[in-house]
């Protein structure tokens, strides 16, 4: 009685939480690298000021709870968050920015809610909606790209971090946020989208945050992440065809109001949001059919509020307006059981026939 | 039409009662501990919302505006839709008891609610006709309903999580309502506003 | 040759189950060896589901190898037989493998070393015995399932006699790691397997006989097919490996398409499901009147010199199972009876093996992979591979949360304890073991309340036999009284 | 009777709630005719004032609130207009004008003087976003005194928009399209001055001023 | 003046036709129900703030008299409350104690005279026994009402939990936090 | 519940062991609306605060001849009656201020606190005590909205007490302060959701506080004991 029970199974895989998000992170460094060629030191130092101060946070929180810190810290979750907020800030953003979009991530996003797994908003995009809500103008200055190319070194980025503001020659603007000043002013959408080209989109040469630029990078992480199976298609597909499917009907319909499918998808978070974000397993549901609607619900969110709303981006509400109903999905679209209706009845006793002769 | 359908998503989601407005937090609070009761709850709000914007509408243009007793307005609005309200319970208590058990439980609560009486209010400040009165009233209801649920669902999640001690309860009730706001504040400007 | 079986198209697009790593050599490849008579035989009275059975013989009594020792008590319960012939020592408490670590009655053993035979009463031709009569001598022989529930056999032979049956299902498909001893089974007894799943064929009045084995073990397919070749209506069916390919249901599914209803059994689909040793026990005990008492053990794990299947004895400790596969090379982690992913923990090795343990494997510190868990990141990894459609994840957080009616509210009781989520649990989450642990405290609960009805009644029971007596009482003293006054009465009178 | 048959009686919670009502309305009807006159004085007070604090002090010595008229508007809805006078003489009027923002309609009350030149704007209601497009309001930034003494002369009417776009007037950092509006919806109430001058300036009991 | 009287009278007249319809529905409608409800209601701080997770107070007061919440379900109403609930309905408070599972009275045998006072006592007839002869507990119909063990004169029966067998064993819970 | 509770205990219960909005959560709708600024939440609770003492007097005094059927209905005209005489008042003298808390003064009717006040004291306590619990709860209320007003102005808009010259009369002015550089606010803070952070954090606050007191309290409990 006194020896330890041990329940089965006895045997697990190799993985480890470190490991998946040891993993994420791999498959976001590509595009990240491409980013920082981009947009110079400035957006290197506070990718990096953001991910330390995630991890500071989550220390200090560990601390005053009185829990071990070690090995909760290794686990990578924090850093990855602050990875991901730090994709979706302006890459010229002052450092305290980060800093503090570090803090409400971490604080209010993740551990008043008792931590990893316990959270019910994605931190990453809390912190980052906190900030947009609360510093529009800051959250919406955007940089040339090709920034080493301009030859931008440290000393800019020390100036730019410590609230320096961003010189005037460097600052642009994200092809959404641009669409929705020019319709704004009645310009029609093709003329607001001649400054743009596609394949801008696809390198990553355009105005906008680290991690929403090179989207062929940001697709082949992702598709990296489903080949090791640590997401599935469900959530990225379900994310892109909710955006893409209304915006090709509108588009079709009134094109010079609406913007075109691809643009979506290639501007703003959309990719990121899609394989990155949307795919937060904390905060999304675990049933296959939950992760249907969980997706295809952010993705629509994302075109109307792009469409639609005040705010030229949709893709964080989006998934914060989805994290929302993720308890409600767990609860009622829970998978069919084996052996049972989808209303949980016993199935009725059955036979193939065709078997018998 | 889409003037009707705006409105409604204007109310439900845009300028939603409970998140934007501030309007019957007491219960969004309170009665969102079980999934089921906030349903209840938000059914049985949206149900009277309704019964009371009409009837102060009617109370409004058959009495309080041909007599110019608008000063009058919060003592008869909610003399009359304390006295429905209380009328609707006690009969559905009596006759209907199956549906008591689902909604009537939820009236007594919904007096004290002080949308009830917020948006009628709202109803005669910007002077909206009967249609309209009664769609501010339940699309204010619904909204009610959706933030309820979703409050619910996830406060039920959070019972079964491991919050620190200072905060578990209310505290992270409030802070989750405050996320769910800004999820809310996506919506800003879906609908112009007029 | 035997008609072909397409498995269903669906099959290979639902997406349940794991793929674990199956460690099934060498063994797998090492011909079956006898384990040999051991010194003392511990036969446990409760190795079958059901009723445990009630010994029959007496301390002191000499036992002859396969004679009747208990009885089976109950509809379902299984008689046990002397594996060796020998002296009752002892009938009581034993080591037992189970998860508590609880002792469990048993008959004790002494083997004489002579292993004398009763007299068997065999049949030449046993397929043409009426139904009712296989089920009888195949209870009569104790024989239970052994693929793991060790469910007493002839219950569900007799199944033909109350619900129709169309198929019998043998069950080669040993997705549990480590295991091979049904893939030896298949290759070495193939012949009695294929006659003894037609003797179960024809006690359930089944028309044919499919027979599922998993596509990783090629040998064991060619071997069961060269033998079912002459009979028509037994098919060898290629079936995916992926665990719990083997749980009844899941096998059900895969080889015909229709899902037996929750709660109900295979045969509300027409199914009898059988283990290939169970066949192969069938055939000899009808065939040559053998009954139970002995079957084929892998003995395996990375803390084993030589890993291998050994045919043992019913009754065997551990101890002399390992030492004849080379013994132990290093200390294990943790003795598993059964496979890697249902098995039971065991942490003494005097524990005898029963009718229905197909494994015993030592497991090391790296096999087990055992480490501290930390919180759930809701991956849903349990969730994809769960076999039933249940949301593991859902289910232990509410059991944390001491929820136990919301957990059975969502699937507790389909859970099969199978541990596939368990396995690929990335923060290691004792999953299998919260279920385990809410079944137990909710059969626990059922237990208390009835016992607490019982108690209401006769209680109440009590307080209405005290009225009754404070009634008569008082009535006979009033008739005591009267009595005496008219005593006195007549005594005045007179 | 004692209280409680008095209470019990079927008629009693009817007599109950009516006498409490009874007895508020009576009390509120004393106090709203109390108040009456100091809550229109006091709204009076405030929409004079609102109108007041366009104009430099001291410049109308009449009743803003008395002296209207009212015109179909731009969009077609009556306008009420005020008119600000000096010792009989008229020399401004006021008007509000609205339009689109960011965040929906913005209302301006503006005042414009005979010349058609501007003595002053404020927004009187907007939703834009605080922090942004609210330094709009005079509470927040001066940038809505910029319009003082502009007309549609000066700058002439190319230049009437934001530096963004060519114009005259400053824009704010990172919202651009709030100031957009607000030139445009006063360039609208200017031109509406140009095209009904006369109505607007016509029909006074007072004398017009003297042109310079 | 005119609209002062209108105004008195016109809401005169809704308050009292109100006051009138709502205390004849409140007769004509009467539902009546446990009286304890009622009482437990008037205690309730009558917020109907819904906190305790019920309805309002009627729904927590029927709960709480059923048995089915605690008298500290009302934050509102605070310890007070709670305490005046518990005394009325008679039930204590600090029950939130570990729950060790059902106890049974086991007699010790040395220590059993056989004297039949707990076979006299047991209300569910669970000790069996006769006079001058060792007494056994049926633990399957002892519910652990403690009478037998204050009867025994020597102290020879306690309450013992279960012990378990391998057939009533529960797999404990996992320890750590998930 | 019948037994007259101690003054003291009354005060206490009031300002902070079952306050209003940090303890018993009631009255959350003014609390949130109208505390972007310090200013407003002084204004509603000042407002407030003279309903709750009104209304809890005259209930109390009421009590004896109210009966249950229309129980609820006349405690909420002579509610609506007081709340009205107060818009009205406040319309006529504080007519700035009146614009800014607009519909959330009338809707102190259905403010639960006081209702809530209403049925769970005055209605069984006599009329002094029911004064002083409506003074206290009302100042308890007070309290923590402008608490909630100051930490959302400061965090939100930089200043603190902005506006005060309209609630308190010029002679106030000198408590509008401006705590940050201008336009440096986290504009989160004064928009719905930082009503519900703020709030949050509060109530988490003073929990945290609660438990240093009773820590405090039992260690010199524990000293005394030793004495
Ligand atoms: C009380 C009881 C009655 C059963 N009756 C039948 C039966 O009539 N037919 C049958 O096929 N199995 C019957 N079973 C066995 C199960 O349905 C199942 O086949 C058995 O437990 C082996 O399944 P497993 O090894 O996949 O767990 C019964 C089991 C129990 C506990
Ligand atoms: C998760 C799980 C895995 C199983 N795997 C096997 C298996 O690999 N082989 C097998 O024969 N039975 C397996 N079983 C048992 C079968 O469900 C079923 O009980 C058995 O095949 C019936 O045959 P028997 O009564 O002859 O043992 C498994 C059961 C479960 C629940
Ligand atoms: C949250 C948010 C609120 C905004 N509010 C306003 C606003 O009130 N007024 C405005 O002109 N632009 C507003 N904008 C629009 C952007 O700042 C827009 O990019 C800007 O108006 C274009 O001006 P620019 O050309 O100076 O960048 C808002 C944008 C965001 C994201
Ligand atoms: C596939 C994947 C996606 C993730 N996405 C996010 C994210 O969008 N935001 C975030 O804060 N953390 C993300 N994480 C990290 C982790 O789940 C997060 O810190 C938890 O939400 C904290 O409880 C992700 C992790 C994985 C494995
Ligand atoms: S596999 Fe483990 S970590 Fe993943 S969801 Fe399931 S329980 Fe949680
Ligand atoms: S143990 Fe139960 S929950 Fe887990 S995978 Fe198996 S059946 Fe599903
Ligand atoms: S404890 Fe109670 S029920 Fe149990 S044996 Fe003693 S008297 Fe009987
Ligand atoms: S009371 Fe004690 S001594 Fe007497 S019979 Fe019972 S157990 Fe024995
Ligand atoms: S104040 Fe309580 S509901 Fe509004």
């Amino acid at each position: 009685m006194n020896a330890p029970v041990y329940a089965s199974p006895h045997a697990v895989t190799t993985r480890t939480t470190r490991q998946i998000m040891g993993m994420v992170m791999l498959a976001l460094a590509p595009a990240t690298v491409a980013g920082f060629w981009q947009f110079g030191w400035p957006a290197f130092c506070l990718w990096l000021v953001t991910i330390l101060s995630c991890v500071t946070f989550e220390a200090i929180c560990l601390q005053i709870g009185g829990r071990r810190a070690m090995p909760v810290l290794l686990d990578g979750s924090a850093a990855l968050t602050g990875w991901l907020l730090a994709l979706s800030l302006p890459p010229w953003a002052p450092w305290w920015l980060g800093v503090l979009g570090a803090a409400i991530a971490i604080v209010i996003g993740k551990q008043v809610f008792g931590g990893l797994g316990c959270n019910v908003f994605n931190p990453a995009m809390v912190g980052r909606t906190v900030l947009l809500v609360s510093f529009p103008v800051l959250m919406t200055q955007w940089v040339n790209p090709q920034m080493l190319a301009q030859g931008t070194d440290l000393s800019l980025a020390v100036q730019v971090g410590l609230g320096g503001g961003i010189p005037d020659a460097y600052t642009s603007a994200s092809l959404l946020g641009h669409v929705k000043t020019d319709l704004g002013r009645g310009v029609p959408l093709l003329e607001a989208m001649s400054a743009f080209t596609p394949g801008q989109g696809l390198d990553g040469s355009r105005a906008g945050s680290l991690g929403e630029t090179a989207s062929l990078l940001v697709v082949a992480g992702g598709l990296f992440l489903v080949a090791k199976r640590i997401i599935g298609l469900r959530i990225p597909l379900g994310f892109i065809a909710g955006l893409c499917v209304p915006a090709a009907i509108a588009h079709a319909s009134a094109p010079d109001h609406f913007l075109p499918p691809l643009a979506h998808l290639l501007s703003g978070g959309a990719l990121l949001g899609a394989f990155f974000i949307a795919t937060d397993y904390v905060t999304s549901p675990s049933s296959p059919a939950g992760q249907w609607i969980f997706a295809i619900g952010a993705g629509l969110l994302t075109w109307l509020i792009r469409s639609w709303g005040g705010y030229p981006e949709g893709v964080g509400f989006a998934v914060l307006l989805m994290n929302a109903t993720t308890p409600l999905l767990d609860l009622w679209a829970r998978p069919r059981i084996f052996g049972r209706s989808l209303t949980g009845r016993s199935l009725p006793a059955r036979r193939r026939q065709e078997f018998i002769r | 039409m889409q003037e009707v359908l705006m409105t409604l998503i204007g109310l439900v989601l845009v300028n939603n009662v409970v998140l934007v407005r501030f309007l019957g937090l007491c219960p969004f609070m309170g009665v969102s501990r079980k999934l089921d009761s906030a349903l209840g709850m938000g059914m049985a709000t949206t149900f009277v919302m309704t019964l009371s914007a009409l009837a102060a509408w009617a109370l409004e243009h058959a009495l309080l505006l041909p007599f110019d007793l608008t000063y009058l307005r919060i003592l008869a609005y909610i003399v009359v839709i304390a006295a429905v309200v209380q009328f609707v319970e006690m009969v559905m208590h009596k006759t209907m008891p199956d549906l008591h058990r689902v909604l009537g439980i939820y009236l007594p609560l919904i007096t004290t609610n002080c949308a009830v009486l917020g948006v009628p209010l709202l109803n005669a400040q910007s002077g909206s006709g009967l249609g309209m009165s009664v769609l501010g009233g339940f699309g204010s209801g619904v909204g009610f309903t959706l933030v309820m649920t979703l409050f619910a669902g996830l406060r039920e999640r959070l019972e079964r999580a491991g919050v620190p001690e200072a905060f578990r309860g209310p505290p992270l009730a409030f802070i989750t309502a405050s996320l769910l706001a800004l999820a809310f504040m996506g919506f800003t400007g879906l609908v112009p506003a007029h | 040759m035997a008609h072909f079986v397409i498995p269903p198209i669906r099959h290979l697009l639902t997406r349940w189950g794991i793929h674990p790593d199956a460690h099934k050599f060498p063994a797998a490849d090492l011909g079956i060896v006898d384990a040999g008579l051991p010194p003392l035989i511990v036969l446990p009275l409760a190795q079958q589901a059901g009723a445990p059975a009630r010994p029959v013989v007496k301390v002191g009594e000499h036992v002859l190898k396969g004679q009747r020792v208990a009885d089976p008590a109950g509809a379902i319960s299984a008689a046990v037989h002397a594996s060796t012939s020998g002296t009752v020592i002892a009938i009581g408490e034993a080591p037992m493998p189970h998860p508590s670590g609880l002792p469990g009655l048993a008959i004790s053993l002494r083997p004489d070393g002579e292993d004398r035979w009763v007299e068997l009463h065999g049949d030449p031709y046993p397929i043409r015995l009426e139904p009712a009569e296989i089920s009888r001598r195949v209870a009569e022989a104790g024989v239970v399932g052994m693929g793991g529930a060790a469910f007493p056999a002839a219950v569900k032979l007799a199944l033909g006699q109350r619900s129709a049956i169309d198929t019998v299902i043998l069950n080669g498909s040993e997705c549990e790691p480590y295991l091979s001893c049904d893939d030896r089974v298949m290759r070495e007894n193939a012949a009695d397997i294929i006659e003894g799943s037609r003797l179960i064929m024809r006690a359930t009045g089944a028309k044919r006989v499919l027979v599922g084995i998993e596509d990783n073990k090629p040998e064991a397919i060619d071997a069961m097919k060269v033998a079912a070749h002459p009979f028509p209506e037994v098919s060898v069916v290629k079936i995916p490996s992926r665990y719990p390919m083997g749980a009844e249901r899941q096998l059900i599914y895969t080889l015909l398409g229709v899902e037996p209803p929750a709660g109900g059994r295979a045969a509300d689909v027409g199914v009898v499901v059988h283990n290939v040793g169970t066949a192969a026990a069938v055939w000899r005990a009808l065939r040559y009147g053998e009954p139970l008492i002995e079957r084929v053990v892998t003995v395996a794990g990375g803390a084993i010199a030589s890993p291998r299947n050994l045919r043992a004895r019913v009754g065997t400790p551990l101890q002399w199972l390992i030492d004849r596969a080379g013994g132990l090379s290093r200390q294990p982690a943790r003795m598993v009876v059964g496979g890697p992913m249902m098995g039971v923990a065991v942490g003494d090795l005097d524990i005898p093996i029963g009718k229905g343990a197909s494994g015993v494997l030592a497991l090391t510190h790296a096999e087990v992979g055992e480490r501290e868990p930390s919180a759930c990141i809701r991956c849903g990894s349990c969730v994809s591979a769960c076999p039933v459609g249940l949301l593991p994840l859902e289910m232990a957080n509410r059991i944390h949360a001491g929820e136990l009616g919301q957990a059975e509210d969502i699937g507790l009781r389909d859970c099969l304890t199978c541990g596939a989520c368990g396995y690929v649990c990335p923060s290691r989450i004792p999953l299998v073991q919260y279920f385990m642990h809410a079944r137990g405290e909710l059969v626990a609960l059922e237990r208390e309340g009835k016992r607490l009805d019982r108690v209401r009644e006769l209680t109440e029971a009590r307080s209405g036999r005290l009225e009754r007596e404070a009634r008569e009482k008082a009535e006979a003293q009033a008739r005591r009284k009267a009595e005496r006054a008219a005593a006195a009465k007549k005594e005045t009178a007179a | 009777m004692s209280a409680d048959r008095l209470t019990s009686a079927h008629w009693y919670p009817g007599l109950s709630l009516g006498v409490v009502m009874l007895a508020t309305t009576a009390i509120l009807a004393l106090g709203q005719a109390g108040t009456a006159d100091r809550i229109a004085q006091a709204v009076a007070d405030d929409s004079r004032q609102q109108l007041e604090q366009i104009l430099p002090a001291g410049y109308a010595d009449n009743n803003l609130l008395a002296d209207t008229l009212t015109l179909a508007g731009p969009d077609g809805q009556p306008l009420v207009v005020h008119r600000a006078s000096k010792q009989g003489v008229l020399r401004a009027v006021l008007y509000e004008m609205s339009g689109h923002g960011y965040g929906g309609r913005i209302v301006l009350l503006m005042a414009v003087d005979t010349d058609g030149r501007i003595v002053g704007v404020r927004v009187t209601r907007h939703n834009e976003t605080p922090g942004l497009g609210d330094r709009i309001e005079v509470a927040r930034n001066d940038w809505i005194r910029a319009f003082d003494g502009k007309s549609l002369q000066q700058p002439t009417p190319a230049h009437w928009s934001v530096k963004k776009d060519g114009g005259d007037f400053d824009q704010f950092a990172g919202a651009t399209i709030t100031p957009r509006a607000v030139v445009g919806i006063v360039r609208q109430g200017l031109e509406f001055f140009v095209a009904h001058r006369d109505e607007l300036l016509g029909q006074t009991g007072g004398q017009q001023e003297k042109r310079s | 003046m005119e609209q002062m009287i209108t105004a008195v009278v016109s809401l005169t007249a809704i308050g009292s036709g109100l006051g009138w319809i709502l205390g004849t529905a409140a007769r004509r409608f009467a539902v009546e129900g446990d009286s304890r409800v009622k009482e437990v209601e008037a205690m309730l701080p009558a917020a109907n703030c819904g906190q305790c997770g019920f309805p309002g107070c009627a729904g927590a007061a029927e709960a709480i008299v059923a048995g089915d919440a605690s008298p500290t379900c009302c934050p509102p109403g605070g310890k007070v409350v709670a305490l005046a609930i518990a005394t009325h309905l008679g039930l204590t408070l600090e029950d939130d104690g570990v729950d060790e599972g059902p106890l049974v009275a086991v007699v010790e045998d040395a220590l059993c005279i056989g004297c039949t006072k707990c076979y006299r006592q047991c209300p569910s007839d669970a000790i069996i026994g006769a006079m001058k002869q060792l007494h056994y507990v049926f633990a399957e119909a002892c519910t652990g009402c403690n009478q037998c063990v204050e009867k025994c004169p020597t102290g020879a029966i306690s309450l013992q939990s279960l012990p378990a067998t391998a057939s009533t064993w529960v797999m404990p819970k996992p320890a750590l936090a998930a | 519940m019948s037994d007259s509770p101690s003054l003291r205990h009354i005060t206490r219960d009031g300002l902070w062991d079952n306050n209003v909005v940090l303890g018993q959560m009631l009255g959350l709708c003014p609390t949130m609306a109208v505390t972007s600024s310090a200013t407003n939440g002084l204004g509603m609770g000042l407002a407030t605060t003279a309903v709750l003492v009104l209304s809890n007097v005259l209930i109390s005094a009421l009590r004896a001849w109210v009966v249950d059927a229309v129980r609820i209905p006349v405690f909420i005209v002579l509610i609506a009656g007081l709340v009205t005489l107060v818009d009205i008042s406040m319309n006529a003298w504080f007519h700035d201020l009146y614009k800014v808390l607009g519909i959330f003064i009338a809707l102190i009717v259905v403010n639960c606190a006081v209702l809530g006040r209403a049925e769970a004291f005055a209605s069984r306590h006599p009329v002094s005590l029911a004064a002083l619990d409506g003074l206290v709860t009302g100042v308890g209320f007070t309290v923590a909205l402008v608490a909630m007003g100051a930490v959302r102005e400061i965090t939100g808009a930089g200043t603190l007490f902005a506006n005060a010259h309209l609630l308190l009369g010029q002679h106030f002015a000198f408590l509008e302060t401006k705590v940050l550089p201008a336009d440096t606010g986290a504009l989160y803070m004064i928009l719905p959701p930082g009503g519900f952070l703020v709030l949050g954090l509060l109530i988490a606050g003073r929990r945290w506080l609660q438990k240093q007191i009773d820590k405090r309290t039992a260690d010199v409990a524990v000293a005394a004991a030793a004495h």
